[in-house]
């Protein structure tokens, strides 16, 4: 398929992705969070396969499969255990009112869309308006992580804004070599590894939510 | 600038001065007595006072060091030797150069340095009272008569006293400019302070609440005494002469004898003058209070300044 | 001569095994550094004026070529160096043993290395050819010192004194630095000739930036008024032989350091030094003359008042210095008041040196043997230590400007200088000149009411505490360290003309005009002389100590005929006249009481507080106890220095308790950065 | 022979973690540690050699070139130390209670996969696998870091992992914006080879790389603990084993700090060399400003340390900032020299924290009477730090001011000094607080171990040596380091 319809099918696919994250900002139980960041990882992995076709990438066919079986399954698979688990409170706690967050979040897209018009030739460089979604979601995964309190929708946002750049790095026209696709989630699942076990722990040594803590400052 | 002056002519008016010295308190003491409607002792009662007193034992305080002993020696030598330093008969630089207006200043500080160093050594109270209250005083009246000093030496760009008074021996007090004037009212308000006399000091009274340098003598006595004492005789004539170096025209400097005994007659006279001035001065006013004296000595500041900048605008 | 130093400072190794050892080893090894400086600056000043010393160092810092020249400056201030170095290292073993005999050999091994350094630091500092050199040594001088001042014992407050004095210079040293980088950057190298000739470039502006960035620098090390108040805290907390060293020397090395500056490295190369510069310099000058003698009359410390002395003496230095700068190229040819100007504060210097060494070193004295420093516990020394007395008070009436003693000489050029200054400049800039002038004459008079009560109260009358009654009479070396200075004080004193040569290659190679012995000493070294340029033709004044001193000594004998009395007369001794009372200790005039009078004259200044404590017996008329504190507080300290301290502590605080430590506040920041970044840098070049 | 060094000193510290896991005795694992760190210095040494006699080498993924062999030093040089330094303080801490003697093997095992992981993100060419090596030390030392397991450990490394994961998760995403870039321009040899995107750097587009270098600064500058993104460090670096906040001070932040050098240098290609310095000058100076007052009023002496870190940080980025052959020059400088510097801080405080068993600085008095010597050493790091000489920081910073004065850029200067006066006042004050004075009863008053002392006392004269002259070797290396970074 031609250039054309790949941009298009990217650039409705970063709507996609754009409504899922604000899904994530505005969702109030985690769980849905979560669902809705599996779901951004399986537009993600579309999108994958979709460059693939259009540029018959080998890498890409398989990095769209690691991103559908880690991202949209596993990772997402790990935090509902972690929440049944642990059986928190099934509603997230935001730090500031909900419309601030959605508002900033509102911020961000815009802003992120205007730098990239600002630039000429992204166009070339990245296929389909990939950079300023890829922008809008990994600031937003990081929005997230700022106004959640538990520590489980910060993990969340952390695998939104992860999302973002795996966007960003599929739309790029050549195409990121492989090893390092793999480089990073490998140490993406080695990092919600170890996040995981430190929640778990502190829920068991003290009973608080690790991202509760503010012990020490100054 | 090394003169003509011989140093023998210098050694001569040196003794001129220690002999003159205590004349002139007996004049002072007689003229006050006079003012006071009184007989009043002989002029030449000083004289018979040191004669006494040389002639006395001495008692000694047990808490005095070694210092004590010899501190009357040390300071009628410093005074003295600022008498060397004074023009009496004879103006212009000494053959051999000696010292100068500021030299002056230093050895009388000297000599008031040890004494009241040897007022503490004794361990009473009225010694360490009058030494404090000296050198209380002292640090003021140094920089006015400093300053009054350089108002004349401006004139003259130097502060050696031959000079000076060669100077003022050619300018006849008609050539006087009104910064000499003030010069001179300020050194007519130094002079009781620096001979430590009424209004600043009052010689004639042990009262613990009046007395600053005699308060220092408390503990001196027999030949001590009397070398403390000469040493103030000499010490006031020489304030008095360096007033007169500094202000009052010696006459024209004649050669030879003639020359210098005239030049002796001037400077008689013009001690003569500041003598009863200080009489008048003691029997008119009283003793200020010790935190009054500032004051006091302000206006002098205030005159010497006045004439400075006078000199030098 | 570093070679010993060095030696000096590897023998304080030795303390690990003899403590004893290490003292007389790192003293001896000092001593003959000193004497290898002395010998070196001899054999400069008395060379022909235009001869220097230079030797390059091997390179230690790729980015600079340092050396070492010895010019005439140098060498006079490795002269005045090495003089105190002489004393204290001859005075140090002994007093140490005797101050702090329980110390251990860490100690020990830091105070011989920490004095090595120091002294090593302050000549090389001196001899220094390079910026870099020189800063190094700066900053060296004052570790060492800092190490010195901490080791001496452990309580806080010579910690907090450090502390104060550690950052007040290195607060100076970064001004310093600016200075001397905007030099070498300038220059594209660090030694002093290419700086030089960068220098030439400079506009006016630039270069009185650059002069006054360093004059601050400079001037917080000599602990010029407002900049003094580590000054009287840290002197006193250094073991005295260092103490002698930091007041007698390392303030001059900040003179060095002015001079340097203002005469040689940023000077234009024809016309005048710009008369800010000047004027400054006079106006600090004076003022820190009158402020330092005036709070160290309120002191009770014995050190701490010798330390407030230091900043009044620098303050005279500086009027000459000042003088100097004003009168520079600006009198007409073959003026020589610059060069007078310059004279008096070079000679005060290696004076202020002798006799503030030597006062120290007595004080020292008296602290190693009574173990108090408050002279209002001691008293009546003067029977236990005669000697120590005998050297104190001749270094009193040095440091009063009294004659016979040098004090007195450099004091009276400098007035001479006045003298000349202001009938060169009418108006009210000469007024300004003679004002500075009565505020000298000031000055010396408070000195000597200062050292009076020093002087009576701490050596006569009697013991006020025990302490002061078991004292003994200092062991010999102490004495002979003193005695060497007492020498000095002396010789510059009676014989001031012969040490006018030494003078000469540094006036000379600073002013580029006559050498200070022609002029000071036209008539021959017996005769101090200046002419002075006046409407009326050439006059001057001329003096001579040494006639004076020979009249003096003539006169002595004859005054001790008349002392001794007309006839043999019996000889009583009985108590002190007290009204009839027998006396005590509590009758001897104290400290507090001996100041009291100037403290009211001058309550202006001193703003003092004083509270007293009735206790009465039921009736208002029957007092049975009455308790009075009072003291006064130096003006710059409350008004300047704790606003800042305490401003800038509250701030902190503030900023402290306001933080949080929540998780979120961190990723809003980040986030935060990120976003403003984009939105100030990100926006592309449209 | 250089190529084959290039992939064996990435294997020693692997193999030795997993040698580690093999047994549980105490000396034997601190014998391991020790031998395994002195392998890795030797071989160092001798990369550095080849380096030095025959330029950069690159292997595959790999490549060493100047700049890496002067972070790799001061890497192997802090690994020796510490692995010194760890002997005795293991041994302490098990005493106490704090270690448990059955986990020690997976104590010393993560400590060599960290050493591990910095050693290829020094190492890397390609960086992708920059990024990668930079989230492993990530992983790596957050465990490090909770590794006491009380809670306050576990908030740190929380703290720790979740913000500079997203930091460097940013970093990854200006990695990809900046290598699109350079894609466009390669065709189809596109690879993601530094070196290689310095070939085509000047033809990138300038407002891609602008925005990716943007990404890159924040995301690693958060783990280089630079202002606004430090406050994590504080924590970290305060809960961290005390050979680890060694470890993280001197060397991890460092490594991100290279990592901002190498993309600076592809950025002042692309947009001109102003573009990156202005954002190094003011993320700079906030670092410097930010840190003054958390460091005077301070109560936990490690805290203070670590915003000391934020403080030389900053100082660093400044010098990057200013540019020019001296600032380049000084700030690879202060790079090693705040390494060592720090180093000794934290292993003296570390000491006199278990002698004292607290952090607070009102509470640690005295040291100088109950431990000479690491009081000394105390006193010596804390004025180090301060900036003054004969230490070696002293020198770094001259040469960072030489530059900025030699800019004309004299607010930046101004505020610099401003606040290095102010910061050594604070410094020094603690210092003085905790080294003079009475010391408590409840001090321990036992001698002071031995292998402190040592690696203690190897940093020192280092130290010291490096602030009294520059070794002809070194500044070799400085100097062809500062080429490279100035291309």
């Amino acid at each position: 398929m031609n250039i054309e319809i790949v941009h298009a099918v990217i650039d409705d696919l970063g709507a996609l992705l754009l409504f899922t994250m604000i899904l994530i900002v505005g969702a109030s139980q985690i769980s849905r969070a979560i669902y809705a960041v599996a779901f951004q990882s399986l537009f993600i992995a579309i999108a994958g396969a979709v460059l693939a076709m259009a540029t018959g990438n080998v890498d890409l066919w398989v990095i769209a499969g690691i991103t559908l079986t880690v991202k949209a399954i596993a990772l997402p698979w790990l935090l509902l255990w972690a929440i049944r688990r642990m059986d928190v409170k099934r509603e997230v706690e935001p730090v500031i009112p909900d419309l601030a967050t959605l508002t900033l979040a509102v911020m961000f897209v815009v802003m992120s869309f205007h730098l990239s018009a600002s630039l000429g030739s992204v166009r070339q460089a990245i296929s389909g308006n990939a950079l300023p979604v890829g922008i809008a979601l990994t600031l937003n995964g990081v929005l997230v992580m700022a106004t959640r309190k538990t520590a489980l929708s910060q993990m969340v946002g952390l695998f939104a804004s992860e999302n973002g750049i795996f966007f960003t790095a599929m739309a790029v026209t050549k195409g990121m070599p492989l090893i390092i696709e793999i480089g990073v989630i490998l140490d993406v699942i080695l990092a919600a590894l170890v996040m995981t076990i430190m929640v778990l722990r502190v829920r068991s040594t003290v009973d608080a939510d690790i991202a509760d803590l503010d012990r020490l400052r100054g | 600038m090394t003169g003509d002056k011989p140093l023998g002519i210098v050694l001569i008016e040196m003794c001129i001065l220690v002999i003159l010295g205590p004349l002139v308190t007996g004049i002072i003491q007689k003229i006050k007595a006079r003012l006071q409607n009184r007989q009043g002792a002989g002029i030449l009662q000083p004289y018979f006072d040191l004669i006494k007193l040389l002639g006395k034992g001495t008692v000694q305080a047990d808490t005095a060091s070694g210092f004590f002993r010899s501190i009357p020696v040390l300071v009628l030598a410093t005074t003295v030797a600022a008498g060397a330093l004074v023009p009496v008969v004879q103006s212009g630089p000494p053959a051999f150069p000696l010292g100068d207006a500021l030299m002056l200043l230093g050895l009388l500080a000297l000599a008031r340095f040890l004494t009241a160093v040897g007022a503490l050594d004794a361990g009473g109270a009225f010694g360490g009272m009058g030494a404090s209250r000296e050198m209380t005083i002292a640090p003021l009246v140094e920089p006015v008569l400093m300053m009054v000093v350089f108002s004349t030496a401006l004139a003259v760009g130097s502060t050696e006293l031959g000079i000076l008074a060669e100077q003022r021996g050619t300018s006849w007090i008609l050539a006087w400019r009104a910064a000499d004037f003030l010069g001179l009212a300020a050194m007519l308000v130094l002079l009781p302070a620096e001979t430590g006399r009424i209004p600043v000091d009052n010689p004639d009274t042990h009262l613990e609440l009046t007395m600053l340098h005699e308060g220092m003598l408390l503990e001196h006595s027999g030949p001590g005494l009397g070398c403390m004492l000469l040493a103030s005789h000499t010490r006031q004539i020489v304030t008095l002469g360096l007033a007169a170096a500094l202000f009052f025209p010696i006459g024209p400097v004649g050669a030879g004898v003639t020359g210098l005994l005239l030049g002796l007659c001037t400077f008689a006279l013009k001690i003569l003058v500041l003598a009863v001035y200080l009489a008048l001065i003691e029997s008119s006013y009283a003793k200020l209070r010790l935190f009054q004296v500032p004051q006091y000595l302000g206006i002098g500041f205030v005159l010497a300044l006045m004439s400075l900048a006078l000199r030098i605008l | 001569m570093s070679v010993c130093f060095f030696l000096g400072a590897l023998s304080s190794l030795l303390a690990w095994w003899s403590v004893r050892l290490s003292l007389i080893t790192g003293h001896l090894a000092a001593l003959a550094g000193a004497m290898a400086g002395l010998s070196v600056s001899l054999g400069i000043l008395l060379g022909n004026s235009a001869n220097k010393l230079s030797l390059p160092l091997p390179s230690f810092f790729p980015f600079a070529r340092q050396s070492l020249v010895v010019d005439g400056l140098s060498a006079y201030f490795l002269l005045v160096i090495s003089i105190v170095a002489i004393a204290a290292t001859v005075y140090g073993p002994a007093y140490l043993q005797a101050h702090s005999p329980e110390a251990g050999p860490a100690r020990r091994a830091t105070q011989v290395l920490a004095l090595n350094v120091f002294l090593a630091c302050m000549v090389l500092l001196c001899c220094a050819g390079d910026a870099l050199t020189f800063i190094l040594c700066w900053e060296g001088m004052t570790l060492s010192s800092y190490a010195l001042v901490v080791s001496d014992d452990q309580d806080g407050e010579n910690a907090r004194a450090g502390l104060l004095y550690m950052i007040m210079t290195h607060a100076g040293t970064a001004m310093l630095l600016v200075s001397f980088l905007a030099l070498t950057e300038r220059a594209g190298a660090f030694d002093f000739a290419s700086i030089r000739m960068a220098a030439n470039g400079l506009d006016g502006t630039t270069r009185s930036v650059l002069f006054f960035l360093a004059l601050v620098g400079f001037a917080t090390k000599a602990g010029v008024v407002p900049l003094h108040v580590w000054l009287p805290r840290a002197h006193p907390a250094a073991p005295s032989h260092v103490s002698a060293l930091m007041s007698g020397v390392m303030l001059k090395v900040a003179i060095y350091g002015i001079l340097r500056f203002g005469f040689d490295l940023l000077a234009p190369v024809a016309e005048p030094l710009p008369p800010a510069w000047g004027w400054t310099v006079l106006i600090l000058g004076t003022s820190s003359a009158v402020l330092g003698v005036l709070y160290a009359l309120q002191q009770h410390d014995l050190k701490r008042l010798l330390a407030f002395h230091s900043v009044e003496n620098i303050g005279i230095i500086l009027i000459g210095v000042g003088l100097a700068m004003i009168l520079w190229r600006r009198e007409d040819a073959g003026g020589s008041l610059a060069t007078l100007a310059l004279t008096a504060a070079l000679l005060h210097t290696v004076n202020h040196a002798a006799f503030k060494g030597l006062l120290f070193l007595g004080a020292g004295s008296v602290l190693c043997r009574t173990h108090v420093r408050n002279m209002e516990e001691l008293g009546g020394l003067a029977r236990h230590m005669p000697w120590t007395a005998g050297l104190f008070l001749l270094g009193a009436v040095a440091i009063s400007a009294l004659p016979p003693l040098n004090g007195f000489v450099s004091e009276w050029l400098t007035f001479q200088a006045i003298l000349g200054g202001a009938s060169r400049f009418h108006g009210p800039s000469g007024l300004a000149i003679v004002f500075s002038a009565a505020m000298l004459a000031l000055t010396g008079g408070l000195a000597a009411a200062c050292f009076v009560k020093a002087f009576g109260v701490t050596f006569l009358g009697r013991p006020r505490t025990s302490h002061a009654e078991h004292a003994i009479e200092a062991p010999l070396s102490m004495l002979l360290g003193m005695g060497w200075l007492a020498a000095l004080c002396v010789f510059l004193g009676v014989a001031p003309g012969f040490a006018m040569t030494l003078l000469d290659a540094p006036t000379i190679g600073l002013l580029h005009s006559l050498g200070a012995s022609a002029i000071v000493t036209a008539h021959g070294p017996l005769v101090l002389s200046t002419a002075l340029a006046t409407p009326g033709g050439i006059s001057g004044t001329t003096i001579s100590m040494t006639m004076l001193a020979i009249l003096i000594a003539a006169l002595l004998p004859l005054a001790w005929m008349l002392r001794r009395g007309l006839r043999t007369a019996p000889q009583r001794v009985a108590p002190t006249w007290t009204c009839g009372m027998v006396p005590t200790a509590r009758f001897d005039y104290t400290a507090t009481a001996f100041a009291k009078p100037l403290r009211r004259i001058f309550a202006a200044i001193y703003r003092p507080r004083r509270e007293v404590i009735r206790e009465t017996a039921g009736t208002p008329y029957v007092i049975r106890r009455m308790q009075y504190t009072g003291d006064v507080v130096d003006l710059a300290e409350t008004q300047i220095y704790h606003r800042i301290h305490y401003g800038i502590t509250a701030i902190s605080q503030a900023i402290r308790d306001h933080s949080t430590g929540r998780i979120h506040v961190y990723i809003g920041f980040v986030l935060g950065a990120l976003f403003l970044s984009l939105l100030l840098f990100g926006g592309g070049q449209r | 022979m250089a190529e084959t060094l290039l992939w064996v000193i990435p294997l020693v510290p692997v193999v030795t973690a997993l040698l580690m896991l093999t047994t549980s005795n105490r000396k034997l694992l601190s014998t391991i540690d020790v031998s395994s760190s002195a392998i890795l210095a030797a071989l160092t040494l001798l990369l550095a050699h080849e380096v030095g006699a025959s330029g950069p080498r690159s292997l595959g993924m790999f490549r060493v070139d100047d700049l890496g062999i002067i972070f790799l030093l001061l890497l192997v040089v802090l690994t020796l130390a510490v692995s010194i330094y760890t002997v005795a303080w293991l041994k302490q801490a098990v005493e106490v209670g704090n270690m448990k003697v059955e986990s020690l093997r997976f104590y010393f095992a993560l400590v060599h996969a960290f050493v591990a992981t910095i050693v290829v993100t020094i190492l890397a060419d390609n960086l992708g696998i920059l990024w990668i090596a930079m989230e492993g030390t990530t992983i790596t030392s957050a465990v490090l870091i909770g590794y006491h397991g009380h809670h306050h450990g576990l908030e740190a490394a929380w703290k720790y992992i979740i913000v500079t994961t997203i930091g460097i998760s940013f970093g990854l995403f200006g990695t990809v914006i900046i290598y699109a870039a350079a894609a466009q321009v390669m065709g189809d040899a596109s690879s993601m080879s530094w070196i290689a995107m310095m070939q085509v750097a000047p033809k990138l587009d300038p407002g891609i790389v602008r925005i990716g270098f943007i990404f890159v600064m924040v995301g690693y500058g958060t783990k280089a603990g630079l202002a606004p993104m430090h406050l994590w460090l504080p924590d970290a670096h305060s809960q961290a084993p005390t050979p680890i906040s060694a470890l993280l001070s001197g060397i991890l932040i460092k490594c991100a700090l290279l990592a901002i050098i190498r993309f600076q240098m592809i950025a002042a290609a692309a947009c001109g060399v102003d573009f990156p310095q202005q954002i190094l000058i003011v993320f700079g100076l906030a670092s410097i400003i930010v840190a003054m007052p958390f460091i005077l009023a301070q109560h936990d002496l490690k805290r203070l340390l670590g915003y000391s870190s934020v403080e030389h940080v900053g100082i660093i980025a400044l010098g990057l900032g200013f540019g020019g052959a001296v600032g380049t020059y000084g700030a690879l400088l202060h790079v090693v020299n705040h390494g060592i510097t720090k180093a000794i801080a934290f292993m003296a405080a570390g000491t006199a924290i278990a002698r004292f068993d607290s952090r607070n600085l009102q509470a640690i008095k005295g040291l100088l009477a109950v431990a000479p010597i690491g009081a000394t050493l105390l006193m010596i790091a804390f004025l180090s730090l301060a900036g003054v000489p004969p230490f070696s920081i002293f020198v770094s910073e001259l040469m960072i001011l030489r530059a900025g004065i030699g800019q004309g850029n004299w607010v930046s200067v101004a505020i610099f000094l401003t606040m290095a006066v102010i910061i050594f006042a604070g410094l020094l004050h603690h210092a003085g607080s905790m080294v003079f004075g009475e010391p408590p009863k409840t001090a321990s008053r036992e001698s002071e171990t031995r292998s402190p002392l040592i690696a203690m006392l190897l940093l020192a004269t280092l130290m010291i040596l490096l602030g009294l002259t520059i070794p002809t070797m070194f500044d070799g290396f400085f100097q062809r380091a500062t080429e490279v970074v100035l291309g």
